[in-house]
């Protein structure tokens, strides 16, 4: 079984791969953006695949990710607005 | 014993190529802002990394981290800076030159260790002296013990020294800006997707913090960690416009940064009642050392979220 | 008191020094009494100490620098002869520069640095070992810098870069040779001779080359005096200091060391570099004197007349017999009596009625006759004119030379006698003969500040004393003669 | 409970580390109280050094394995007399850089609170703290922490100014020197995996030079290289350490340089002496010299006094790896030739007080007149001579003249590299005196020339003292080097007296 | 039973890593931000509900089932909040030109 | 093979690649992400190194040193990025010529 | 007094979830529980700060539970729809946007309402402008619009909210 999971984390480590190829063009930082999100999900997929192998420990790794695995873009979306701090809900939009 | 070859080291070699491959676009992207998001990429596969070395301990300080805090003080700094690659600079001999020196003394590096990885033979040592002196340190988990009671010492000077760049980077602040508020003047739609978000996660960011900072003592994680936690969801309330950044001038956001590392040297410096220095006693090697965990988680908490907001800054 | 006696006579200078720096530039009066009563303390000490070392009494101070490496002060017949001189001379320097500097500039500064040079002097000549020597001898390149560059303008600021170059480059070659010798033997005293006995001779003559290049910078021999008559734009009590008590005189001081308390005179001998020293010596005389001719500046005849006369020194150390060497060694005090004078005088004149070059000297003894007078007889001492001082040094040198069978030296000698009556007696002739070309209407007596007559008068009568009572115990003379029968007796 | 503060074993050095981290702390709490805290702080500091300075040379080198755990599983702080040297030296240039710096930097004077005033204290006392405990360390990763606590609050020192240049200048510093960690980092993570054991002392025992012994020793020396601003790696230090104030910079050009350098001489001396082949002997000592020729050559060239001080900086490191040439030999054998080693360390020592002073006179010159440019000090030897003579002093010590710490030092080099028969060497330390010559008398002849006067702000002469003190003391330990060579004997490592094998 | 759970495992885990797959097409073959922003969301977050689905059988006890679930939720919730920052972010006004009212 | 040879080579080869990265970019962001690469392939390095010698899992105290060394690292990353930012503002404030050469507005949407 | 007792009561109603999420992380270990009681009172306490309990965030759980299954099934089916145009071999797309008058409250309900839209098939909501969300939609020819409207209502129903009221 255990083999099946790592297996199966290979095949995610290699969608990521491929993945790496948006990052690489864009267009727009959005698009990069998206890599890493897709990352950080993956990334957490493939903590809980393996963690059967290992200590529960693994799934806290994934939880910590999870958790924090958005905050780059939340960083992204304000550092995008026009000065740097706003929101991109805002009206000025 | 693991055959030979099975899906574990496939799953390795594959992990080792992409993070290879992901350090390599990072190195070699133009655009800048890829590059940053190839290094949050590089964070995440790090951690599992760690973890498949069974080192979870470091893996979760690399999860919290790498993953999250380097990306959000890089992406932060990269997107509002809208810093980019010149898009064709002159080429000139030298530049080719400068490329490929650095490059040669990459390969050299690279191979030279390399080949001491693969022919030397490696010995670990210290791994059963730690486990043996555990029950004095009061604490289950090896690397908490390590950090905290066998090399405290490091510890104590690695909290100063997050501490200095706390102080060196408000240090880069315009004189007129010192007694603002920290970073940027943060604001957002009120009740919007950020600022809810922002009202929703960090209570379970602050149980995730505790739970790792508790089971650091016994089994993995611990101060750091547990203080990254904190921090970025600190940070998330921040920039979510829930609540407001701390000025460097307020005094309880300075006594909340120093709390950890004096109440550290403190303990330390009561070391010379038994003629030693950072003594941490058998009898209460756990209450003191989960005080001492506490005090830096809080501290270290403090200076990241202060760190990664940075120094007070002017709108744009 | 053994002990502490050199300690004391070195503090004599350096405790003033020290106070002068922090005076407040007006509080002259307070200047003036320092260092007066150092002088006059020194002055005191040298006597006590001349009774105590011709009755065969040493006195000795020694501080550990690192172990084994020992700074020593020790008081000998021949440490006492310079330090006699330099004491007696900064006395009257100090009573002469106060009031040449009547209502100068920054003097605090130039006192202090003043007597700090006199400090290294007097430390120059109680040095007891080699490292201690070269201690004093480097302090008193640093503290004569400032004063020669005193005036502060360009011409000041560019001879005292070349000063530095020149004694710079000169140390580091005497550093680099005292070390060399020293890596071999261990610490060099001056009171432990023969200690290079067995060295290498090639390394000797090396060293010897390296050691003599370096202190002949300060000696001014040819061709390292480059910077010697440039150092004439400072004023005239530093010239006085460069040219007669401190600067040159500790070069030539230190070649005679070398050659007597470190190599020995037999190991100078032995290797055979005697001989090419005396040369280099005989050169300089000459050389010194015919670009003296040249000179229409009267500071600068006179630093070019100091590079030929400091050679008698090392000409007569480096001729080895007894008595050549007790010329050269009584010259070291007579050429600094007359040179001082010479120098008093060029200032006075310079000062009080702006004559500086040779064509304006016409008539001047008439209008500062004491002045003149007193520069007359340094001038006739120089040239040898007995009974005056500069006579019995060249007797003895000519007597020495012929007794160590080195006859051509007296070519030598007469050839520069000649020389300086030819660029001395002109000045003379000027000043005595001629009538000054416009009608003297001074208001006021150019003689009238008694401070600026009494110290070349006295050094003027010191010199005719020293050659006239030549034979007295205290004389340089018999002090020299004292001094060399302890090296040639044993 | 009663404390034995005389007892030999009392851990005074870690109280020289945790002493200014505490204050550090306190002075972020509170910037009224910083800079009577830092001082206090300092003073302390140096008490506590020469206290252990008695007790090292009466009772040997002293230990203290942090919380009692001996090494290799914990930490051991050791007094050996270099350590103990530098903690002096140390707390001399903090003190007087902190008394120096009271004036510019107290809040007290300036309301509300200033970013410089505030941010000052913290530093300087981190900079005191991590430098102490370089310099006590016997641990190769705490020798790691403690490099980069260093570097954090240096180069913080740096930007201090807040000028464009000082930014720049401290990026610039701060990658060399991470770079520089980074090499380091690299090196401790082999000698570890290697030989199991952080410990400088232990290694010695267990080092058995094999091919990843070496790479790391390789490494290790790199990155210290670069931290110590050694030829060539040497590009970021003279921007750096003129960009930042006049007390920030005598802090880094006097001290932050230094733990570089012990650790580099704790490492081939102490860890793996038997590493040491002549050719890379040889080696070390070429960089050296390169680094005295450069350094001074472009402190020739440049027009600001500051940049002058700093590019003698990169001169003066430049001699002191000329003791991995000329370690051992007959100079370090005759009782009154310490060797190299003890020759090097002096002028670590000299240089450390002497460029403290300097750039403590520098920076009274650029208060009088505005500016460091070296056509403005005309004239300031009549109006500030106190200042004049400060930077005299300390330049006396650096050009390597007697009587100074500089000169004693330069002796012990000069004799080893004669009784070695390695003239070469000599020739090196000789030029480099004379040149250091020419580009200190440069500005010092500009001092004492009469040109029409510029306006002066007045210093005063207390705070010009203070260089003065700094200047005399390095003049002092010329004078009176036995007590300071006493101390460094005490555990000298076995390979500056035998040399390298 | 182990078999059907073994056999049912398998399934998910394909299914899960399917979705990854189509995420990641989607990602890179979608032609503008937005719609590519569609496959990020919906289908790694699905990919990663069944991954969770396909361990839980697995688990060691309750605690550690629901953990992973804790976790998928946890990552659901960012990566929904996330897109929408988004796709808000990467908006322009002109984009937006149909205009039904509700 | 021992499972943690790939990555102690990766370590290995990461540190090649970070510092031809630091040497090679003059833009000093990427520099900085280099430092970064850099510095975990060295941690990465001590940790398979730590678990190649004993045999399955990182020794505690790698571990340690290297929880140690991340926070630095985290520490020095985010002081460089203040000035780097700082730096930036001063050229907005007053372009001149110097580090952030080519700084100006590069178009987002090239490929 | 009954304010007290109705802020405990909402205060109960966050510490409860918080510690499940905490036993749930612990794996119930005992020995975890005294920290777990300060962890949950410690979220609650901050849960209360950040988000003051009001009408908008009362959350009727059961209800919300009803809502699940159906969300689920709906997101499934999203993922189906994106997999299925993702892997087509000509990306079948008809992006349009949509600005949905949104009648919700503003804060968490109507986030959730993006959220949800989000993870359903072919709609991705993109803020609010006022009370207009914007929704992305993958396929104009796909009945967004309704499924909005069905979703918002869902979500009105979970808090007790009367859309009807607010509607113009």
């Amino acid at each position: 079984m255990i083999e099946a999971y790592f297996f199966a984390a290979t095949v995610l480590l290699m969608t990521v791969a491929v993945c790496l190829v948006r990052v690489l063009r864009g267009p727009t930082r959005a698009d990069r953006m998206m890599g890493a999100q897709l990352a950080a999900t993956a990334g957490v997929a493939i903590l809980a695949l393996i963690s059967p192998a290992g200590s529960p420990a693994m799934l806290d790794v994934a939880l910590v990710l999870a958790l924090l695995g958005a905050f780059a873009a939340v960083a992204f979306v304000k550092a995008a607005t026009i000065d740097g701090a706003g929101d991109p809900e805002e009206e000025s939009q | 014993m693991a055959p030979a070859f099975s899906a574990l080291t496939l799953f390795d070699v594959v992990l080792c190529v992409l993070i290879i491959g992901v350090a390599l676009c990072s190195s070699s992207v133009r655009d800048l802002f890829a590059a940053t998001v190839l290094l949050i990429i590089y964070g995440v596969f790090v951690a599992i990394a760690w973890v498949r070395l069974g080192a979870v301990d470091v893996a979760l300080a690399e999860a919290a981290i790498g993953a999250g805090l380097t990306g959000v003080l890089l992406i932060g700094a990269v997107a509002r800076l809208k810093i980019t690659e010149s898009p064709a600079a002159a080429v000139s001999r030298w530049q080719f030159a400068a490329k490929v020196i650095p490059a040669s003394l990459g390969l050299l590096i690279a191979s030279g260790l390399a080949y001491l990885v693969l022919t030397v033979e490696w010995r670990e040592t210290l791994q059963a002296p730690v486990l043996a002196n555990l029950p004095d340190t009061g604490v289950l988990n090896p690397v908490t013990a390590v950090l905290l009671n066998y090399r405290a010492y490091d510890t104590l000077l690695e909290t100063s020294v997050l501490f200095a760049a706390l102080i060196a980077s408000w240090c880069t602040t315009h004189d007129d800006l010192w007694g603002e508020r920290a970073g940027l003047r943060q604001h957002t739609r009120r009740a919007g997707i950020l600022a809810t978000f922002g009202r929703f996660l960090p209570p379970i960011g602050l149980i995730v913090g505790i739970h790792i900072f508790w089971a650091g003592a016994d089994k993995w994680g611990g101060a750091f960690q547990a203080g990254t936690i904190f921090a970025a969801v600190w940070i998330l309330a921040i920039m979510a416009g829930v609540i407001d950044a701390p000025n460097a001038t307020g005094r309880s956001i300075r006594s909340f940064a120093v709390a950890g590392p004096m109440f550290f040297t403190f303990v330390a410096l009561t070391g010379v009642l038994a003629q030693s220095f950072l003594i941490i006693p058998v009898m209460v090697a756990k209450p003191l050392t989960l005080a001492i965990e506490a005090c830096l988680t809080l501290s270290i908490a403090a200076t990241l979220m202060l760190l990664v907001l940075g120094a007070p800054r002017r709108s744009a | 008191m053994t002990r502490a006696l050199p300690l004391l006579v070195l503090s004599t200078s350096l405790i003033p020094a020290c106070l002068i720096f922090f005076l407040a530039e007006k509080s002259a009066r307070m200047r003036t009494v320092i260092n007066l009563s150092g002088a006059i303390a020194k002055l005191a000490l040298v006597a006590i100490m001349l009774e105590g070392v011709r009755s065969g009494a040493t006195y000795e101070f020694r501080h550990t620098l690192l172990p084994g490496l020992e700074l020593v002060l020790r008081v000998d017949p021949l440490a006492l002869l310079f330090l006699t001189l330099s004491a007696f001379l900064w006395f009257l320097t100090t009573i002469y520069a106060i009031a040449y500097f009547h209502n100068g500039k920054d003097l605090s500064r130039f006192f202090g640095f003043f007597s700090l040079c006199v400090a290294a002097t007097t430390g120059i000549a109680l040095s007891g070992s080699f490292v201690t020597f070269f201690i004093f001898y480097e302090l008193l390149t640093l503290a004569t810098w400032p004063l020669v560059i005193h005036n502060g303008d360009q011409a000041s600021i560019s001879a005292g870069r070349r000063y530095l170059v020149y004694t710079m480059c000169g140390s580091a070659l005497l550093l680099a040779a005292i070390v060399w010798l020293e890596s071999l033997v261990g610490p060099i005293e001056f009171a432990r001779r023969n200690a290079l006995a067995g060295l290498d001779e090639w390394t000797l003559r090396l060293a010897f080359a390296l050691l003599v290049a370096g202190l002949a910078v300060k000696a001014a021999m040819v061709p390292l005096h480059g910077w010697l008559p440039n150092a004439m734009v400072a004023p005239a009590p530093v010239s006085a200091l460069l040219h007669a008590v401190a600067v040159v005189k500790a070069g030539a001081f230190g070649i005679v060391r070398v050659i007597y308390d470190v190599y020995g005179v037999a190991l100078v001998d032995g290797i055979g570099v005697g001989l090419p020293l005396a040369v280099m010596a005989s050169l300089t005389i000459v050389y010194g004197s015919l670009r003296a001719l040249q000179q229409n500046d009267i500071k600068r005849r006179l630093a070019y007349s100091t590079v030929s006369q400091v050679s008698y020194i090392v000409l007569g150390a480096s001729l080895f017999g007894p008595y050549a060497t007790i010329g050269g060694l009584a010259h070291l005090v007579h050429q600094g009596l007359m040179k001082i004078t010479l120098f008093f005088c060029a200032g006075s004149l310079a000062k009080q009625i702006g004559v500086t070059r040779i064509d304006q000297l016409d008539g001047v003894a008439h209008r500062m006759p004491l002045t003149m007078s007193a520069f007359s007889i340094a001038a006739l001492g120089m040239i040898g004119i007995p009974p005056i001082a500069g006579f019995i040094s060249k007797w003895y040198l000519g007597f020495g030379a012929v007794q160590a069978g080195q006859a051509w030296v007296l070519l030598v000698l007469a050839a520069s006698s000649l020389l300086n009556a030819a660029y001395l007696l002109p000045l003379l002739a000027r000043a005595w003969l001629r009538s000054s070309p416009e009608p003297t209407s001074e208001k006021r007596n150019p003689e009238s500040d008694r401070w600026l007559i009494w110290p070349p008068l006295i050094t003027a009568a010191a010199a005719l004393a020293a050659g006239v009572f030549a034979g007295f115990v205290y004389s340089p003379l018999s002090w020299a003669t004292l001094i060399i029968s302890e090296t040639y007796t044993p | 409970m009663l404390l034995d503060l005389a007892a030999p074993d009392f851990p005074w050095i870690a109280l020289s580390v945790a002493i200014p981290l505490f204050a550090a702390l306190i002075a972020a709490l509170s910037s009224a109280l910083a800079p009577v805290v830092a001082m206090i702080a300092a003073l302390l500091c140096l008490g506590a050094a020469l206290w252990t300075a008695v007790l090292v040379t009466t009772h040997g080198a002293q230990e203290v394995a942090v919380g009692a755990w001996p090494p290799p599983l914990g930490i051991v702080l050791r007094a050996d007399g270099l350590a103990v040297a530098m903690l002096i030296t140390a707390g001399l240039v903090s003190i007087a850089a902190f008394a120096f710096a009271r004036q510019a930097f107290s809040a007290r004077t300036q309301t509300p609170e200033t970013r410089s005033a505030y941010s000052f204290w913290p530093l300087g006392l981190c900079v005191l703290a991590g430098v102490n405990a370089a310099f006590v360390s016997n641990d190769l990763f705490n020798l790691y922490v403690a490099l980069e606590l260093t570097t954090i609050a240096a180069a913080a020192l740096v930007a201090m100014s807040g000028s464009r240049a000082a930014f720049e200048a401290a990026i610039r510093y701060l990658m060399f020197a991470l770079l520089g960690s980074l090499f380091y980092l690299l090196g401790v993570v082999l000698t570890y995996s290697t030989h199991g054991v952080l410990d400088i002392r232990l290694l010695a025992i267990s080092a058995e030079s094999g091919p990843s012994t070496i790479a790391a020793a390789a490494l290790m020396s790199a990155g210290l290289m670069t931290k110590m601003a050694l030829f060539p790696l040497h590009a970021w230090l003279p921007p750096a350490h003129s960009a930042a104030p006049a007390p920030a910079s005598a802090l880094l050009s006097a001290l932050v340089v230094k733990p570089p350098f012990v650790i580099l001489l704790r490492i081939w001396f102490e860890a793996m002496p038997e590493l040491v082949t002549p050719t890379l002997a040889q080696a070390f000592g070429a960089l050296g010299a390169c680094g005295v020729l450069l350094g001074s050559i472009l402190a020739m060239r440049q027009e600001r006094l500051k940049l002058v001080v700093a590019y003698s900086t990169v001169a003066q490191l430049g001699y002191l790896v000329l003791v991995f040439p000329l370690a051992g030999g007959g100079g370090a054998q005759q009782p009154w030739a310490a060797g190299a080693w003890t020759g090097a360390i002096f002028l670590t020592l000299s240089h450390a007080l002497a460029k403290g002073a300097m750039f403590l006179a520098a920076g009274a010159f650029v208060e009088a007149r505005g500016n460091d440019r070296l056509d403005s000090l005309v004239g300031l030897a009549r109006e500030m001579p106190i200042s004049c003579f400060a930077f005299g002093l300390a330049a006396v010590s650096l050009m390597g003249l007697p009587p100074s710490g500089g000169f004693t030092g330069k002796y012990l080099l000069l004799t080893s590299s004669f009784a070695s028969g390695q003239w070469w060497w000599g020739i090196v330390l000789v030029v480099g005196g004379l040149l250091s010559a020419v580009y200190l008398f440069g500005p010092l002849s500009l001092m004492f020339a009469r040109e029409p006067a510029l306006a002066v702000t007045p210093v005063s002469r207390a705070r010009q003292s203070i260089a003065l003190l700094l200047g005399l003391l390095s003049i002092l330990l010329g004078l009176f080097s036995e007590a300071p060579y006493r101390l460094l004997q005490v555990d000298r490592p076995g390979a500056a007296a035998e040399g390298f094998t | 039973m182990s078999v059907i759970v073994t056999a049912t495992t398998i399934l998910l885990l394909l299914i899960g890593v399917a979705f990854f797959l189509a995420g990641s097409m989607g990602l890179l073959r979608f032609p503008d931000v937005h719609a590519r922003l569609h496959a990020l969301t919906k289908a790694d977050n699905l990919g990663l509900g069944f991954i969770t689905l396909a361990l839980l059988p697995q688990a060691a006890d309750v605690w550690i089932a629901s953990k992973l679930v804790m976790i998928w939720l946890l990552t659901m919730l960012a990566a929904a909040t996330v897109s929408q920052l988004i796709a808000r972010s990467a908006l322009h006004e002109e984009d937006v030109k149909q205009e039904p009212g509700p | 093979m021992n499972g943690s040879i790939p990555f102690a080579l990766c370590g290995a080869v990461l540190v090649g690649i970070g510092l031809y990265g630091v040497m090679a970019h003059d833009h000093l962001l990427r520099r900085l992400i280099a430092f970064n690469v850099t510095g975990s392939g060295v941690f990465l390095l001590f940790g398979s190194l730590s678990a190649l010698s004993s045999g399955g899992a990182t020794g505690a105290v790698p571990q340690a040193l290297i929880i140690t060394g991340i926070v630095v690292a985290v520490a020095s990353t985010a002081f460089v990025l203040a000035l780097v930012v700082r730096l930036k503002e001063e050229d907005v404030d007053a372009p001149a010529p110097g580090a952030f050469e080519g700084s100006s507005e590069h178009d987002d949407h090239a490929p | 007094m009954g304010v007290n007792l109705r802020g405990t009561m909402f205060a109960l109603r966050r510490f409860v979830p918080f510690a499940i999420f905490w036993i749930i992380l612990t794996s119930n270990d005992p020995g975890a529980w005294l920290p777990g009681l300060i962890a949950a009172g410690a979220a609650t306490a901050l849960s209360l700060h950040l988000l003051p309990a009001s009408r908008a965030t009362h959350v009727n759980f059961r209800s919300l539970a009803s809502l699940a299954p159906g969300f689920l099934w709906r997101s499934v089916l999203g993922g189906i729809d994106v997999a299925w145009r993702a892997f087509h071999p000509r990306t079948p797309l008809r992006p349009t946007w949509i600005r949905y008058q949104v009648r919700l409250p503003a804060g968490g309900p109507r986030v959730s309402l993006g959220s949800e839209l989000s993870l359903m098939p072919g709609t991705l909501g993109a803020g609010e402008d006022g009370d207009v969300m914007y929704i992305h939609c993958l396929d104009s020819n796909q009945p967004v619009l309704e499924a909005i409207v069905s979703e918002e209502e869902r979500i009105a129903r979970a808090i007790g909210f009367d859309l009807g009221g607010a509607r113009d």
